[in-house]
């Protein structure tokens, strides 16, 4: 997130979309009520009719993959009709002359059309969004698990930019981290381009930097490969070694029949997990690692604030810290690793990580520090880009034509598949389904029709359905409502059992590889 | 009798509630929010207040495998960490080291994810390094 | 019953929608007077407020 | 105020009368509940009032429930406000406490917390520190929030608390930080009462299942409005509640020691009770 969460408070217009705030990110949705009492409008745009949708000062609903024509209608309205903000275009960034250019030629009948919402509430939202003082834009993975992810969230900086909602407090671009610790493992380098901090595995500089630090001659220069790449490379062979830690593959990819036979055709794959899961069931070698209450570190939330993890009980059984794990196999490869704990690790990322360098255990005791925080003295970054001050200089407008989604509905396929969360369950289950009281209140998958859809296939709520994609089929139960619209359908991807990413589209973004799992199309039929 | 309130934050979604969970004779027992807390002011949602109740599951893996002869079988921690060594220095030896690759994970700590990919940038010689950020 | 149909008014449910009697399995004609005096009473009150909101979450 | 509240419990512990003493002290940065143990200084001991007076404020008699399964022969003390006291006699009554093994050393709330909570005793009676407030105006303040409530009309107040429910995400925290919620099966997860699964909760039955159940127990304590991700006035409903019962029955949870609750008698209501 560009901004804090406690600074969605003080907005006074909240545009949500592609997020279901209140069941994937409760404690957000907190602050998002309470700018709804202090008077904030808030705008939500989802295929879907979520919980913060009920108290939304307008809810469009857009069908699923349109996003960038919704936002390019709003900001050809925002253009239109004088609400930019020139002074902080003209100071703070760049490109905008290819990117008016682009929104000049769009259509407001055109977009309504793309993406079912009137021009009427197209231009609703641009006025609320347009001519507020301090405009919040909150996205998830509604927005990016598309294979248009990056042009969405590029849309969204547009949107952000044009109308100089970024760099103060209460505004700002807001995506809503999915994992506890998505934000630190980027953070520490757990992509293919680049070492911690973001610094590119390419740059020579920052290459022989780390290269120093570690004790070694070189670096690998070139940019390894995403999730996505190593499931084809193991398929064409060009891999055989692959090590697994804390991910289930199995159940959150795309495809998933094909990620399972990937992972079993593979010749040596470890797998470092706190639960027997269906990718650890494939390992050749399972390391039982710590949960989180068995060990020391650190963690860095949505909004950049990194917070200490302490240990409160010894690992289960023979369990270990995942730190320890690593240390011992690292120096039994060769590369000889002996911290003592994981203050000292983190001491090292402190010295190679320039927006952790002023950050030390020490400081982190009490509310945890924002980063960047590049000295000892300095408090932490609450938001980013003040005053307009981007990270790469300008901001920089991207012109963005909207593209459809890999796979549209026809007549084998005739619904709209998007899926997403439930307020009991987190992600593929592995911790939730072993909660007595989670797995009580939510046991078992189910998939949300319309109740004009469900009518026409003679189907009641509760019912067993078969459901089916180009890729695969499964058997869940069925929850009428009309949460989703006619045509739509959602499911939950918690429950192995009824696992909804055996027909999602492993297609995916050309840039950053994100598959487009909220899209797909699939038919039903009675079983 | 020991009975302790320990700081921390949670493992779920990226809020980053701060909780303290509640230790008595070296067993988890209750998760209380933090009131103090900047993040979520005494707060938490479903899945926070029952955190504490997968951690001791009867499902929690408690002893390294090794797939022998088709089937996972317990093994000393010793065993496991000279195999999956020995393992992936064949592999980088045969096959060169972008033979080998790791999937990190936005569950585990950050020094957790440090390690990982230094281990895979320095001691592999690979950058195949990725984790979920895209799901 | 004193407590909850006070509570149901305070959160602006016509206490009139709650009633509780006493009736013996044996007072067959009792039990068919009350649930019809419930029934009319009811018809006049007309549909609930809360009825809107048991369809899961209606898009109005 | 600290220091008595020290030297109170330092008695307590020379004189061998308590096992441990459960309070709130100043830890990693936050304040935290804290079993303190003869023999450890009461170094980083506070009273809960870190920012502002009462900010910091944990349900201590619920850990102390679950110290007391734990260890049924052990005495403990405990820090007690007005309302914590209220709370131990109500679990005294409803025998999740033994009056005879637990000893409340008591603090008294400041009137700026006191008319804040509304609060009908913002003092307890084994009060060892701070100045007894006496609590009329917070009682009128109380009054006045259910009176404005009560001249709205019903559909205006259908509204605000559908409103309200609405919201809910339902992560059971009032449950779970109530310090006088202890049943070990509990309605609100059953199913024939309340549907389980969705958002939002089943509305108005879960958040009047609860109210109903804590009729003749919640003390008013406001643990449970500060759990509430979503904002809601949970607190409101139960002082709702909590004034039926003692217009009714003349009952009020918690204020004597020897209570009884009406709910739990035969027969018919006792007479109201002139105040």
């Amino acid at each position: 997130m560009t901004n804090g969460v406690a600074e969605l408070e003080g907005s006074d217009a909240i545009f949500i979309i592609g997020s279901n705030t209140a069941t994937s990110h409760p404690l957000v949705a907190t602050r998002i009520f309470r700018a709804i009492e202090n008077g904030a409008k808030v705008l939500v745009a989802d295929p879907r009719k979520n919980q913060i949708a009920q108290f939304a000062h307008l809810y469009v609903r857009h069908k699923p993959g349109t996003d960038v024509a919704l936002l390019n209608g709003m900001m050809k309205v925002i253009l239109d009709r004088g609400l930019a903000d020139r002074a902080f275009i003209d100071a703070n960034t760049e490109g905008f002359t290819e990117f008016k250019t682009l929104i000049d030629q769009v259509s407001l009948e055109d977009c309504a059309a793309i993406t079912g919402v009137p021009v009427s509430q197209i231009e609703e939202l641009a006025q609320i969004y347009g001519k507020a003082d301090r405009g919040s834009i909150v996205y998830c993975m509604g927005i990016t698990q598309h294979t248009n992810g990056v042009n969405n969230v590029k849309s969204l900086a547009n949107l952000a930019m044009v109308t100089g909602n970024i760099g103060r407090e209460g505004t700002g671009v807001n995506p809503l981290r999915g994992q506890n610790n998505v934000q630190g493992a980027c953070d520490m380098g757990g992509l293919p381009n680049v070492f911690p901090g973001y610094q590119p595995v390419t740059l020579g500089a920052a290459s022989k930097k780390f290269a120093d630090a570690w004790g070694k001659d070189t670096l690998p220069t070139n940019i390894g490969l995403t999730i996505p790449e190593m499931f084809s490379a193991i398929e064409k062979d060009k891999m055989q070694g692959l090590w697994i830690m804390g991910e289930n593959p199995v159940v959150s990819d795309p495809d998933a029949d094909h990620v399972k036979k990937a992972l079993e055709d593979i010749e040596f794959l470890v797998v470092q997990d706190i639960f027997m899961t269906p990718t650890a069931r494939l390992a050749d070698v399972v390391l039982p690692g710590a949960s989180f209450a068995e060990k020391d570190g650190t963690f860095a939330n949505t909004e950049r604030r990194v917070m200490r993890v302490r240990k409160a009980i010894d690992p289960v059984g023979e369990s270990k810290a995942d730190w320890e794990i690593i240390q011992e196999i690292s120096t039994r490869f060769g590369l000889s690793m002996a911290y003592a704990g994981p203050s000292e690790i983190f001491d090292e990322i402190a010295r190679l990580t320039p927006s952790y360098s002023g950050i030390s255990y020490d400081r982190l005791e009490g509310d945890g520090i924002q980063w960047p925080c590049p000295t000892p003295a300095h408090p932490g970054t609450p938001y980013l880009h003040k005053d307009g001050h981007f990270t790469r200089g300008k901001g920089l407008f991207h012109a963005v034509e909207y593209k459809g989604p890999a796979e549209v509905v026809d007549e084998a396929y005739p619904f709209w598949m998007t899926t997403g969360r439930v307020y009991a369950h987190y992600h593929t289950g592995t911790m939730t389904r072993n909660s007595a009281a989670l797995d009580r209140e939510v046991s078992e998958g189910f998939l949300e029709i319309n109740p004009a859809d469900a009518a026409a296939l003679d189907i009641l709520d509760g019912q067993k359905i078969c459901v089916a994609s180009r890729r695969g089929e499964i058997e869940t139960r069925i929850m009428i409502t009309d949460r989703v619209e006619k045509g739509v359908v959602f499911m939950p991807f918690h429950f192995e059992e009824a696992n909804v990413n055996k027909l999602t589209n492993p297609a995916y973004d050309p840039i950053a590889k994100i598959p487009e799992l909220k899209v797909c199309a699939v038919s039903l039929t009675k079983v | 009798m020991d009975y302790q309130n320990i700081l921390t934050t949670c493992t779920y979604c990226g809020c980053g509630c701060n909780f303290f969970l509640e230790v008595l004779d070296g067993k988890l027992v209750g998760t209380i929010p933090c009131k103090t807390s900047p993040v979520n002011e005494g707060k938490l949602c479903i899945k926070g207040w029952n955190v504490h109740q997968f951690v001791q599951s009867e499902n929690r893996l408690t002893h390294p495998m090794i797939r022998k002869n088709g089937v996972l079988e317990k093994v000393s921690w010793d065993e496991a960490f000279d195999y999956t060594a020995s393992r992936l220095s064949e592999i980088k030896a045969e096959k060169g080291s972008d033979a080998i690759g790791f999937l990190t994970s936005a569950k585990v700590t950050n020094e957790e994810n440090y390690l990982l990919q230094k281990f895979a940038r320095a001691g592999v010689g690979t950058n195949n390094i990725d984790h979920c950020a895209r799901l | 019953m004193t407590l909850l149909s006070q509570v149901l008014d305070f959160c602006g449910v016509e206490r009139e929608r709650l009633r509780a009697r006493w009736v013996s399995s044996a007072e067959a004609p009792e039990f068919v007077e009350e649930v019809n005096s419930f029934i009319d009473a009811l018809k006049t009150l007309g549909p609930s407020p809360l009825k809107a909101k048991t369809a899961k979450m209606g898009v109005s | 105020m600290i220091d008595m509240v020290k030297e109170k419990i330092e008695a307590l512990f020379k004189e061998k009368k308590i096992a441990g003493f459960l309070g709130l002290r100043e830890q990693n940065g936050q304040v935290a509940p804290h079993l303190f143990m003869e023999g450890q200084a009461l170094e980083g001991m506070c009273l809960g009032d870190r920012k502002i007076a009462g900010d910091a404020r944990y349900p201590l008699n619920k850990i102390l429930v679950t110290l007391a399964r734990q260890y049924p022969e052990e005495t403990f003390g405990i820090l007690a406000r007005g309302c914590d006291e209220r709370g131990l006699y109500g679990l005294f009554r409803l025998n999740q406490l033994d009056p005879d093994k637990v000893i409340a050393v008591g603090i008294a709330c400041p009137g700026d917390l006191a008319l804040a909570c509304e609060c009908k005793k913002p003092f307890p009676e084994a009060l060892v520190a701070g100045e007894k407030i006496q609590a009329g105006d917070s009682i009128k303040a109380g009054r006045e929030t259910l009176a404005a409530m009560d001249t709205l009309d019903l559909d205006k107040r259908f509204s605000f608390w559908k409103n309200q429910f609405s919201k809910c995400v339902k992560c059971y925290g009032c449950r779970d930080i109530c310090p006088m919620c202890f049943c070990r099966e509990c309605s609100l997860e059953c199913e024939d009462l309340v549907s389980k699964g969705d958002l939002p909760v089943d509305i108005p039955v879960f958040h009047l299942t609860r109210a109903m159940h804590m009729a003749d127990r919640c003390v008013d304590c406001g643990l449970c409005d500060e759990a509430c991700p979503a904002d809601i006035p949970l607190r409101l409903l139960y002082k709702k509640t909590a004034q039926i019962m003692d217009i009714e029955f003349g009952f009020t949870s918690g204020i004597n020691k020897d209570e009884r609750s009406p709910l739990s008698m035969m027969g018919p209501a006792p007479k109201k009770v002139a105040k």
